[in-house]
């Protein structure tokens, strides 16, 4: 078997008595796209800020290819290749949409010079299809094509690992389309990416593999297939307002 | 044993002081995040006002509280609806910066009017005796007077309308603009309490300290240390705040000399600031 | 880059202004140049902390009085002046980054705050220190028994050289992976550690390079006055006046503190001299119409952000 | 681009015009004009923390220069020369202060600078006047390591401070002969510290033990702490220095607190009459010793032929007593007259000279540099506040009052 790219292993986070995560434990191959899902409060971005050391995991072990990084900080989990998206966009409002990406050229893919992080920059700005906004400045964008300057920002960093929260929030059906498919672009490239979501639909059509979060328990992990007719995953996480949609879904 | 409560009580009764000196500050930075580096000219300003109206037409301090009171309330009010307000929303650097100018102005002033000869109203209550304590009744009424206003406007603000409304925008502006809350006023109204509150610690240290111009900076300073060492914004934590730093000004005085008293109360803060950022008595989320 | 060149242009007859004004004018001219000179060199270091990152920052007069207390208490011990200069910088650089990694922690008002602190700290802490700082005696200096001619061109040419060390340091760092961080700290700390900056460190570098230049000047101030005392070292007043200079010609820019610094003191040299008793208030009128109508500085006014040249290039 | 844009705007425009201006007038200003008057600079702090201070100097001097201008100015070889007095505002900053030493020696061409009120602002305002050969005379400065430094060109016309201390022991177990004990509470500064390291040095020599010795810093704005520590040692003197609001805020904890001694001393304290204003009745009984006091009668050259005259001069004007700073200060002036005379010239070392040799009697008393440019050592006032007003206890030949202890 191949050596898992990240791996979790008994990952607790306890916010004073309150558990956010108890014992989550699941392993991603390099390349492969997975969904988290989980209502609201489950801990998927709690979650997230584990493994990207902007919160302190409690127990547990956190391994990037092998290696233990339960105790990195942000700016260390940005350089070994582990990028994320926030759920509110994270710009520096003042700088122009290159400077943005270019910044993550700079200092995630440790990029040599300005001269180079700077044609980095402008792949991806080209690849998420933002280049001819390159010089306005980040916080003149729209929600949309400022969901696209992080994506860029992240993709210049050079991730091998991209975790996306919420990615899609806000956008309406056809900005989504474009989101998605742009997402399947990133996949194709090779890095692994973990999708957290609400919509279903989205889900279902990017990743085969779904992991569930309730409670802070990770309640289920398999095939998207399996897991959406996963009774149990139904009853206790979706209910009976989910699981009929899932169903026109499904026979869809 | 006697000398340890002569120097709690002397403590207490420096927090107390501490305690009203600082409040309207903290109010003005909890609520308009601004840092006023008037404060400590106000509080000299309310001092004034009250050393004159004795000196030269015999008006006793009491009475003159509630004068002092009003018209810093009207220059307060005044003064961040005209100029201040403009800049409200601004980073720090800049709302310090523009107090830090306006301060200048104020203390230019006041030299000039009143020079920087120390002044004192000579009341001089004599002291009371408990067993082995000495407390000095002008201290003491002094205290008590700081605690009442204290007290009066945590009633304030906890009970009338305009006080929960300061509440509200401190909490949470935009909420509070949604509620109808004109916060433009509330700002001015606040901003008048603080200088109000100055007045007061003014008007009662007139009867205690030495009054000049050159102590401006001392009791801006001791707001600075009370606010962050009580957690800033509520009455409770100028409360606390101030009486702790009587506290440990008077004990490390008393063991570790003159000199390391006030070093103590900088340390303090500092200490404070690193480890809990929100004060004695502060709630999260605030900073 | 495109805007090096009418940059350099400005800075160098900005710099050959201010150096050349022992040939036309008298000792007290070039005094207020080495003034000029030395208020530049402290806002362009405030400028890496306050501007560049923007945390605002007020422990310059801290740096400041503990270089030129570092610096004479070396001098008193036999160390040659250029040598104890060098060591002030060293020690106050050295304390600037462990202190920098303790109170860089504060954010926004309470940094502003704790940095104040500081001041106020080690004004109390080197007074009470007598056995080695003179307590409130002060310290004196060797008093250079040069010429005065000599002695002031020689300290201008000393601070003028520091305020050049100081732009020259701003403009590596405005162009480099570390200005570009300390502007990304600026814009947001929290995106800047997702794209992988190590903000403490950047932070902490910024706030030492903050302090070097001053500890130098502080020291080379020290040996020029001939004597020093806690209350004059370490002057809150001080503080806050740097940050005004830097805000005044613009906080962010890289000729902007220096700009600042030399119209604010020439403004205050007006001031002094003809305003005895209303100096101070003139000043304070000058710093709200600053704030009102010219809150980006004056390089706002006709400058384009030097930003802009950065990353950007071309516009 | 960076000096278009500057041009384009009007304001920056307005400013860069200024500064230049600022800088080529400065540059411009050259008064090599025929010599017409005597130019004496003062940079005072008529702001910041020494402002009141720095008023009493700025009254005194303004008095002297019209007396003596109302009088044809000042002898020099044939000629009468008026005297010019030329003021800045330092702000109590130690920086200005050279600063505009600096300006009034370059700029205005100053031949005499009176340097400003405290030991440390004259160290700082005596080496630039050292640097250019001006001669400096210091008014308010008494702490000795001010003129060690070997500064020839600076004059003090205070006498040491060490005078004031052995003296007032003597004198103090002679009047208390049960005073077996001191407390000493000095303000971390130089003057006062001097005095207070001093006093505990006088009393020790003197047989007295020390019962409690701490300096308080600056900004001490309570002294609770440090006076129940003295209350617990009941010391037989209490010896307090400091600025008059520290003096007035310790004198009041006392009172509030209880702390007493048969002999309470605060320097300077009752010098100033600030202090018994803003102490009323607290005041009696406090001592203290001065440089100077008004009631005495020394009689010499000058514009003021005794202190009786002086004061007459000094009361009309301000409606006030004179303090020792008033006296000092107007001395100073007197100082320059007599040395012009004696020199006939306005040249720098010749005039250093003749200062150097001063030997006169003045309203102030006498005056007699010492090697180090300092006044030499006199018996000086001791002085006490009863009812209120200044009693002189010592020396025998001024004294009105006898000393009471502490009520």
């Amino acid at each position: 078997m191949i050596e898992p790219i990240l791996r979790l292993d008994g990952v607790s986070k306890q916010f004073g008595g309150l558990a956010a995560l108890s014992d989550v434990s699941f392993s991603l191959s390099e390349g492969e796209v997975v969904g988290l899902i989980g209502p609201n409060g489950a801990g998927k971005t709690t979650l997230v800020n584990v493994v990207t050391g902007n919160l302190r995991r409690s127990s547990g072990r956190i391994l990037f290819k092998s290696e233990d990084v339960g105790l990195q900080k942000p700016y260390q989990a940005a350089r070994r290749g582990l990028a994320r998206t926030f759920q509110i966009v994270q710009p520096f409002p003042a700088m122009t949409v290159l400077e943005n990406v270019t910044a993550g050229a700079l200092f995630g893919a440790g990029a040599g010079s300005l001269g180079d992080a700077r044609d980095m920059a402008m792949q991806s700005l080209e690849f998420v299809g933002l280049d001819g906004l390159a010089d306005r400045p980040a916080a003149n964008l729209a929600l949309a094509a400022r969901k696209r300057l992080e994506l860029a920002k992240s993709l210049a960093m050079n991730p091998r690992v991209l975790m996306l929260d919420e990615v899609n929030a806000g956008l309406n059906s056809s900005e989504i389309d474009g989101a998605l498919a742009l997402i399947r672009k990133i996949a194709e490239r090779g890095v692994t990416v973990l999708i957290i979501e609400h919509l279903m639909k989205v889900v279902l059509s990017l990743s085969k593999r779904l992991l569930v979060l309730h409670h802070g328990q990770l309640i289920a992990d398999g095939p998207s297939a399996e897991i959406v007719a996963d009774e149990r995953v139904i009853e206790a996480y979706l209910g009976a307002k989910f699981a009929a949609r899932l169903k026109e879904l499904n026979h869809g | 044993m006697a000398i340890y409560l002569q120097i709690l009580s002397n403590g207490l009764m420096l927090g107390a002081l501490y305690a009203c000196l600082a409040v309207g500050f903290s109010l003005v930075w909890g609520v308009l995040n601004v840092i006023n580096m008037l404060h400590g000219s106000f509080i000299i300003l309310g001092g004034y006002l009250t050393f004159f109206a004795w000196h030269l037409y015999g008006i006793h301090p009491v009475v003159m509280l509630p004068l002092v009171a009003a018209l810093m309330f009207a220059l307060g009010f005044a003064l961040q609806k005209l100029v201040i307000n403009r800049v409200v929303s601004a980073p720090v650097l800049t709302t310090l910066t523009l107090t830090f100018g306006l301060d200048m102005i104020l203390y230019n002033a006041m030299t000039y009017w009143f020079t920087a000869t120390p002044r004192r109203i000579t009341l001089d209550l004599g002291a009371v005796h408990l067993g082995s304590i000495v407390l000095p009744v002008d201290r003491l009424v002094g205290t008590g007077l700081a605690l009442a206003m204290t007290l009066l406007l945590y009633a304030v603000m906890r009970g009338s309308s305009i006080g929960r409304a300061i509440v509200a925008v401190r909490m949470d502006r935009s909420a509070a603009e949604l509620m109808g809350i004109r916060t433009d006023r509330i700002y001015a109204i606040t901003f008048g309490i603080g200088a109000l509150m100055a007045g007061v610690a003014g008007v009662v240290f007139a009867t205690v300290f030495p009054i000049t111009t050159n102590v401006t900076g001392i009791w801006l300073g001791k707001a600075f240390v009370v606010c962050v060492v009580g957690g800033l914004g509520s009455v409770p934590g100028a409360l606390v705040g101030g009486l702790v730093l009587g506290l440990v000004e008077s004990f490390a005085g008393h063991w570790f000399g003159p000199q390391q008293a006030i070093t103590a109360g900088f340390v303090l803060m500092l200490v404070l600031l690193l480890t809990r950022p929100t004060g004695l008595v502060g709630v999260r989320g605030y900073e | 880059m495109k805007s090096g060149f009418p940059l350099y242009a400005a800075m160098i007859a900005g710099l050959l202004v201010l150096a050349t004004t022992p040939l036309y004018a008298d000792n007290y001219v070039v005094r207020t140049a080495a003034i000029v000179a030395m208020y530049g060199a402290l806002a362009t270091s405030w400028n890496f902390i306050g501007g560049f990152t923007g945390y605002p920052s007020f422990s310059t007069a801290a740096f400041f009085g503990l270089g030129a207390y570092v610096g004479a208490i070396c001098q008193r011990h036999g160390i040659p002046m250029g040598l104890a200069w060098a060591i002030a910088t060293v020690v106050v650089a050295a304390f600037a980054a462990l202190l920098g990694g303790i109170i860089l922690r504060l954010r926004g008002h309470y940094f502003a705050i704790g940095s104040i602190a500081v001041v106020e700290l080690c004004r109390l802490v080197v007074s009470s220190w007598s056995s080695l700082t003179g307590g409130g005696d002060g310290l004196n200096l060797p008093l250079m028994a040069w010429p005065p001619e000599e002695l002031m061109r020689f300290f201008l040419f000393v601070m003028l050289g520091i305020l050049l060390a100081s732009l020259v340091a701003t403009i590596i760092v405005d162009r480099s992976r570390l200005g570009f961080g300390l502007r990304c700290i600026h814009q947001n700390e929290d995106a800047a550690a997702m794209v992988g900056i190590n903000t403490t460190a950047y932070k902490i570098a910024a706030y030492t390079l903050s302090a070097m230049f001053c500890a130098t000047a502080g020291a080379a101030y020290a040996s020029w006055t001939g004597y020093i005392d806690p209350t004059d070292s370490f002057q809150i007043v001080m503080t806050v006046k740097v940050v005004v200079m830097a805000l005044l010609g613009g906080a962010g820019t890289i000729l902007g503190p220096t700009l600042g610094a030399a119209a604010f003191v020439l403004l205050e040299e007006l001031f002094w001299a003809n305003f005895l008793d209303w100096n101070r208030a003139i000043l304070g009128v000058v710093i709200v119409l600053l704030i009102f109508f010219l809150p980006g500085g004056l390089l706002s006014l006709g400058m384009r952000r030097l930003r802009a040249a950065k990353v950007g290039g071309g516009q | 681009m960076f000096a278009q844009g500057i041009l384009r705007s009007a304001r920056a425009g307005l400013l860069a015009g200024g500064v230049a201006t600022g800088l080529l007038a400065a540059a411009l200003t050259s008064p090599a004009l025929a010599q017409e008057t005597i130019k004496i600079g003062a940079p005072l702090a008529l702001t910041g923390g020494l402002a009141d201070e720095g008023h009493k100097q700025d009254v005194v001097w303004k008095m002297w220069v019209e007396k003596i201008n109302a009088a044809g100015g000042i002898q020099v070889g044939d000629k009468k020369l008026k005297v010019e007095l030329i003021e800045y505002d330092y702000q109590s900053e130690g920086q200005r202060a050279s600063q505009l030493a600096e300006k009034l020696i370059n700029d205005d061409k100053v031949q005499f600078l009176f340097s400003p009120f405290g030991s440390g602002h004259t160290k700082i305002v005596a080496g630039v006047g050292e640097r250019y050969q001006v001669p400096t005379i210091a008014c308010v400065a008494s702490s000795e390591s001010v003129y060690d430094q070997t500064l020839k060109y600076l004059f003090g016309t205070l006498s040491p401070n060490g005078g004031m201390t052995t003296a007032m022991v003597k004198f103090f177990k002679e009047k208390f002969p049960k005073t077996k004990s001191i407390a000493v509470l000095g303000r971390d500064d130089v003057f006062p510290k001097s005095m207070a390291e001093g006093i505990a040095k006088a009393a020790e020599a003197g047989g007295l033990t020390i019962a409690y010795k701490e300096l308080y810093p600056v900004g001490t704005m309570d002294h609770a702490a440090a006076l129940s520590s003295i209350k617990a040692a009941k010391p037989d003197w209490i010896y307090i220095t400091g600025y008059t609001q520290d003096l007035i805020l310790a004198r009041k904890q006392m009172q509030d607190l209880g702390v007493t001694a048969p002999i309470v001393t605060m320097v300077t304290g009752p010098s100033y009459k600030e202090f018994t204003d803003g102490l009323g009745p607290l005041a009696n009984g406090i001592s203290s010793s001065s440089w100077w006091h008004h009631l005495t009668s020394y009689e010499g050259q000058g514009m003021w032929p005794t202190t009786a005259a002086f004061y007459e001069d000094f009361k009309a004007r301000t409606k006030g007593d004179p303090d020792y700073v008033h006296g000092s200060c107007a001395a100073a002036g007197e100082v320059i007259v007599d040395a012009l005379a004696r020199a006939g010239s306005l040249d720098k070392a010749k005039v250093r000279d003749a200062i150097a040799a001063t030997d006169i009697q003045t309203f102030y008393g006498p005056i007699k540099f010492g090697p180090n440019g300092m006044n030499l050592s006199r018996e000086l006032p001791i002085i006490q506040v009863q009812d209120q007003a200044i009693k002189v206890l010592a020396p025998a030949a001024i004294k009105n009052a006898d000393m009471i202890a502490m009520p």
